[in-house]
């Protein structure tokens, strides 16, 4: 009989609190969002499931491994609590992927127009009006931000899914489930969010302005650019080097053109294994307890902001680029300066076609979009360190 | 303790932001200089066989694919 | 002169124990059976290779790795050690491999005729009635098994490679390698183990039975079926929520249709390699002291026993359904319940058709053959979460 | 003891048995009410294009690699 | 402000010790070798890259994690420990890239000429010679190595990477940086170290002779081989078997037929993604304290050393194996035997066709090439056993 | 000191090159009598099929791929 009674109380059924109900409808949400709605299915689809997982009672996904006196595994941890504590806190699955991003990035639109370098950082203005945002929340006692949330929310505008995860994992673990949905989710949601604003900052005329051909590249500056970033952020800014490195060396092996074997390998099957694992290992962070809450509604709500804020100043200073220089910039090329990689690119060509059917943005806006992978990336090491230093 | 935490926002965004401009700029000009340098001692054609190696970068086509495609065809022409 | 001595000393030939020599002829064996005899090659490879290698004298594939007081690291473990400890000890490569497997699975002809699914239940009787078997031998004195062992011992009958492995690990490491060895070579036997049961208990007649064609299956079915079976799972069976998790994520990534790149990784080369290891790992528990006892002999009859009833009883119960039921069911397709993906199933084809040479059985005996792996892995859940209750 | 052992292993049974059968046939009521659901609210064509996704997903072939094939037989074609 | 002095505390300029700087240089320096010069650049394009990164200051690559009292992480190591700490102090990536090599190798050519076995043996005078010199440096006073560094510089000569990186790690880890530079460049180097060698010791008729057409191998002699290396190993040489096990392992799962997809994946994208992390893991051992004394320079020189000699004693047996057997042996062939695959062997050839255009030695060389794998790997063993009783 | 570490390299390169040279002429007579007696009692074929394995071993091009290529063949030579 007490086993009947025993499966009973090992049921779900009888152990799910409401909280763990309400994140698996969250999870099955995410899901539906990734699978119908196409929103970065490659992260959310691994997220959503991992949510489902580890919010299921009793599965024990998130337990840690129980050692006896003498150290022998008494009982071994849950599949999240591994990938969590290998892959996550050692910050190795973000960099893995960042080193993938890398091995897929094309630097060629910005080496031939380097000045789009500044719409990248024009663009990160977003990030760090979003960290105010959010201590102001705290001040007004809305919300409850430390410091550490707030660069942590702040990063969402970075609009880079493993710079995201990379800066929560080490500032604010707690948050990271929310962090790195609203930052996917965001990431989705680019092609709403950013048309109207880039509409409202700019005229039909500024929309429909052509932009002159882009140079030829050759292969020895695609060869010196990472190392010459790599160079630089070590003389500068060693606090960005982890993400930055992996960056270039990724980058590297791409246009190397005598290691396309491990190139490969690094945007293929390594990052695609690693963010299958990233993806559940983000989901063991959503847990009732450190998802549903205020907070969460201020971190979306301040992530979407920080998009905003972000889009709005790549869109300013392209415009004011354009009064400067000789060459011709179309403004719509600044709002792709958030990153979100290539999806931005590709909406900043898309208004511009309304204004100007004949017209091809997209080569001339993979520049910023680029850029604003790097800027964000500076972003990240600046707010790790100087939040650090604020904590000591 | 509110005002440490909006100074310390202040300090992230000032100090943030500029070193980001900064770095950037930097950048910007190293990369130009870097491009000019390349371009006067080290000039080279825009690689030609580099679609080619994207291709076969992004994709699982391998030399012999296409080996065996081109023999298929010769095969079939020479009936 | 003591160099020499030394090296002799060193030398296999001066170490070997009997023993030792024993399972490398059984490792040799293996690599025989999986090479030339084509016995699930994939696994007992890998597992044949690993004997060998862990039953070399004073090679120390197994050794645990030293630290000094301050806890740097003396000497390395064995290489076997790290593979059983990260992924075995872990039970992270069982799952990895279940995900791959829920991505290769196609679960059509189980949607088309869910009543299917009974089979699936029907086969696990196996798993149950060993567990029962191996008790009595214990009671009688024959061999010494606990109730762990028996539960693993049971396993076996499950006809699946990953889950067999998941729950030895679990339960009772000692005999992981005869348990997995026992379970891949029955999985590999099958063609051979179950068409006598199967013509004793059909008559020709009902073997030539005809099947209805099955009727399509939509995308948004496939995709709704990995997410409804997980709900269940969490909602009533927790502790097979490891398992089933894995196996639905990997089979809505395949049916998803927007991670086709993360899903033919999981099929491909995270499977590939995560066999590699897991191979290997089993291996290392195939040393003399752990393999070469009476209760390895009685572990491969049990398992045997729970294959043959297994295969009886989901015969059975398709040929009661088939009574029953207004549509007609080939009783032969009751076999395919025990799992063993897809050999299984082929048989009941071939079976079939020497009753009937226009009869195609296939499709129809994939559903109960892929209920068979949810079966074996729900078998799995109860048996772990009430053993462990026994235990403490 | 042996009785014990006994016990317990009747006790795996009984309720294995048991839960393997009621989840299952909960899994076939709660599929055959999915199915329904699906077919009466979000009908759908059994999708055409998914034979081409299963290859793409079970082999190497990528859509470049046919994109090369049929280019070699136009161009083929084209003498 | 003190946020100002901080960053400025914390960048490259202000930290960055002479040392360091020189140590970037040469990382650029290695780079540039791979890349334009095509030196190796599957491996010195990480090394390379990880020696610029571990030598970022402050970046913390090599940081090791920080616990509390309760066990609890406080702050994660750096990418490079992980790295290190997972992968090469362990021994597992030499192992798996190993194992990836055997996958890689047919053995043919030397089982149609098994006598070729005695030319990798030969070749291997080169590693013990340089163990000798390296000690006679150190009783001269001019440099100060250990036997363990003595016997890590003489693996130098077994012109094998992964072999060479094994025996470091585990022997004398501080001059794995330098150890696995020189193996590797000097691999590199081969087609410009041996030729003049190879001429100098060899009369143009000697150059000029045409060896016999080797004959077919069946597939059953290609599956026993490894095998039958496997059984060798664990009765004469346990010490040798982790390199060799898994060098077999790999090569009969290429050979078998029946478990390619292993075999695929252990020859592409695991080999793949091993080799990035074991060059990066390599490269962190490339620090200026590590890297930047006089006994680099000795070991350079001594590696130079090593090749020389093993080339010479190669090609001085083949002469003699020529003289005595009753086939004609191109002494040529007998370089190849330092392994360095497929190098040494397209060297044998490309010499041996100066001399007479309508020679094909590549097969035959492909024998003593593979031959001198085997080779080094049982020096491997001898000297990591050897060495480790001195020690005691 | 010196002359231990002397006498140990004497040692290392004895006996090293020693067991290097034993143990490959026994794996020398091994693989020989190995070949000969598979040639003798497990006679076979030079492997056919093992070319094409080999080829697929080393590079990603899938049966499949083949097969789409006859395919085309076929439905242009249709044409
Ligand atoms: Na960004
Ligand atoms: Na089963
Ligand atoms: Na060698």
């Amino acid at each position: 009989m007490e086993e009947l009674l025993l499966l009973w109380n090992e049921s779900g059924l009888a152990q799910m609190t409401p909280g763990q109900l309400v994140m698996m409808v969250v999870g099955l949400l995410l899901l539906y969002l990734a699978i119908a709605k196409k929103f970065e299915p490659l992260l959310l689809v691994p997220i959503g499931l991992g949510t489902v997982l580890v919010n299921i009672p009793g599965a024990g996904f998130e337990a840690a491994p129980v050692y006896d006196a003498l150290g022998h595994l008494e009982s071994p941890g849950g599949m999240m609590y591994y990938i969590y504590d290998v892959g996550i806190a050692s910050g190795m699955f973000p960099l893995i992927i960042f080193m993938g991003v890398g091995a897929m990035t094309d630097f060629g639109p910005l080496l031939a127009n380097p000045k789009t370098l500044l719409l990248g950082a024009a663009a990160q203005f977003g990030i760090f009006a979003t960290v105010l945002g959010a201590v102001s929340f705290s001040a007004l006692g809305i919300f409850d931000f430390t410091i550490n949330d707030a660069a942590s929310i702040g990063i969402i505008g970075g609009a880079d899914g493993p710079t995201a995860i990379f800066v929560t994992s080490k500032l604010s673990p707690d948050i990271l489930g929310a962090v790195a949905v609203a930052a996917y989710s965001y990431m989705a949601l680019v092609p709403i969010i950013q048309p109207p604003i880039m509409r409202a900052l700019t005229t039909p005329a500024e929309r429909a302005i052509k932009m002159e051909q882009l140079r030829p590249v050759s292969r020895t500056e695609k060869i010196v650019f990472p190392l010459l970033l790599l160079i630089l952020v070590a003389l500068f800014l060693p606090t960005a080097a982890p993400l930055l490195g992996m960056f270039c060396f990724g980058n590297l092996m791409r246009e190397a053109g005598v290691v396309d074997r491990l190139s490969d390998t690094a945007q293929n099957a390594l990052i695609n294994i690693v963010t299958i694992f990233l993806g559940l290992g983000v989901g063991s962070k959503m847990s009732a307890d450190k998802f549903l809450n205020m907070e969460t509604l201020g971190i979306l709500l301040l992530g979407a902001i920080a998009f905003c804020i972000g889009t709005a100043c790549g869109v300013l200073l392209a415009k004011l680029m354009n009064k400067l220089s000789s060459h011709p910039i179309n403004p719509l090329i600044g709002s792709a300066g958030v990153s979100a990689v290539p999806m931005a690119a590709r909406v900043s060509n898309k208004v511009g076609q309304e204004a100007n059917p004949h017209n091809h943005l997209l080569m001339h806006a993979m520049g910023p979009n680029v850029a604003g992978v790097i800027g964000s990336a500076i972003a990240a090491g600046v707010m790790i360190s100087m939040v650090n230093s604020f904590g000591g | 303790m509110q005002n440490v935490l909006i100074e310390q926002g202040f300090a992230l965004m000032l100090y943030g932001m500029g070193v980001v401009f900064i770095f950037l700029t930097l950048l910007i000009y190293a990369t130009a200089g870097m491009s000019q340098v390349v371009q006067r001692w080290f000039p080279q054609a825009p690689e030609p066989e580099k679609p080619v190696r994207k291709k076969s970068a992004k994709t699982a086509v391998s030399p012999l694919t296409i080996k065996i495609i081109q023999a298929a065809i010769e095969q079939h022409r020479a009936r």
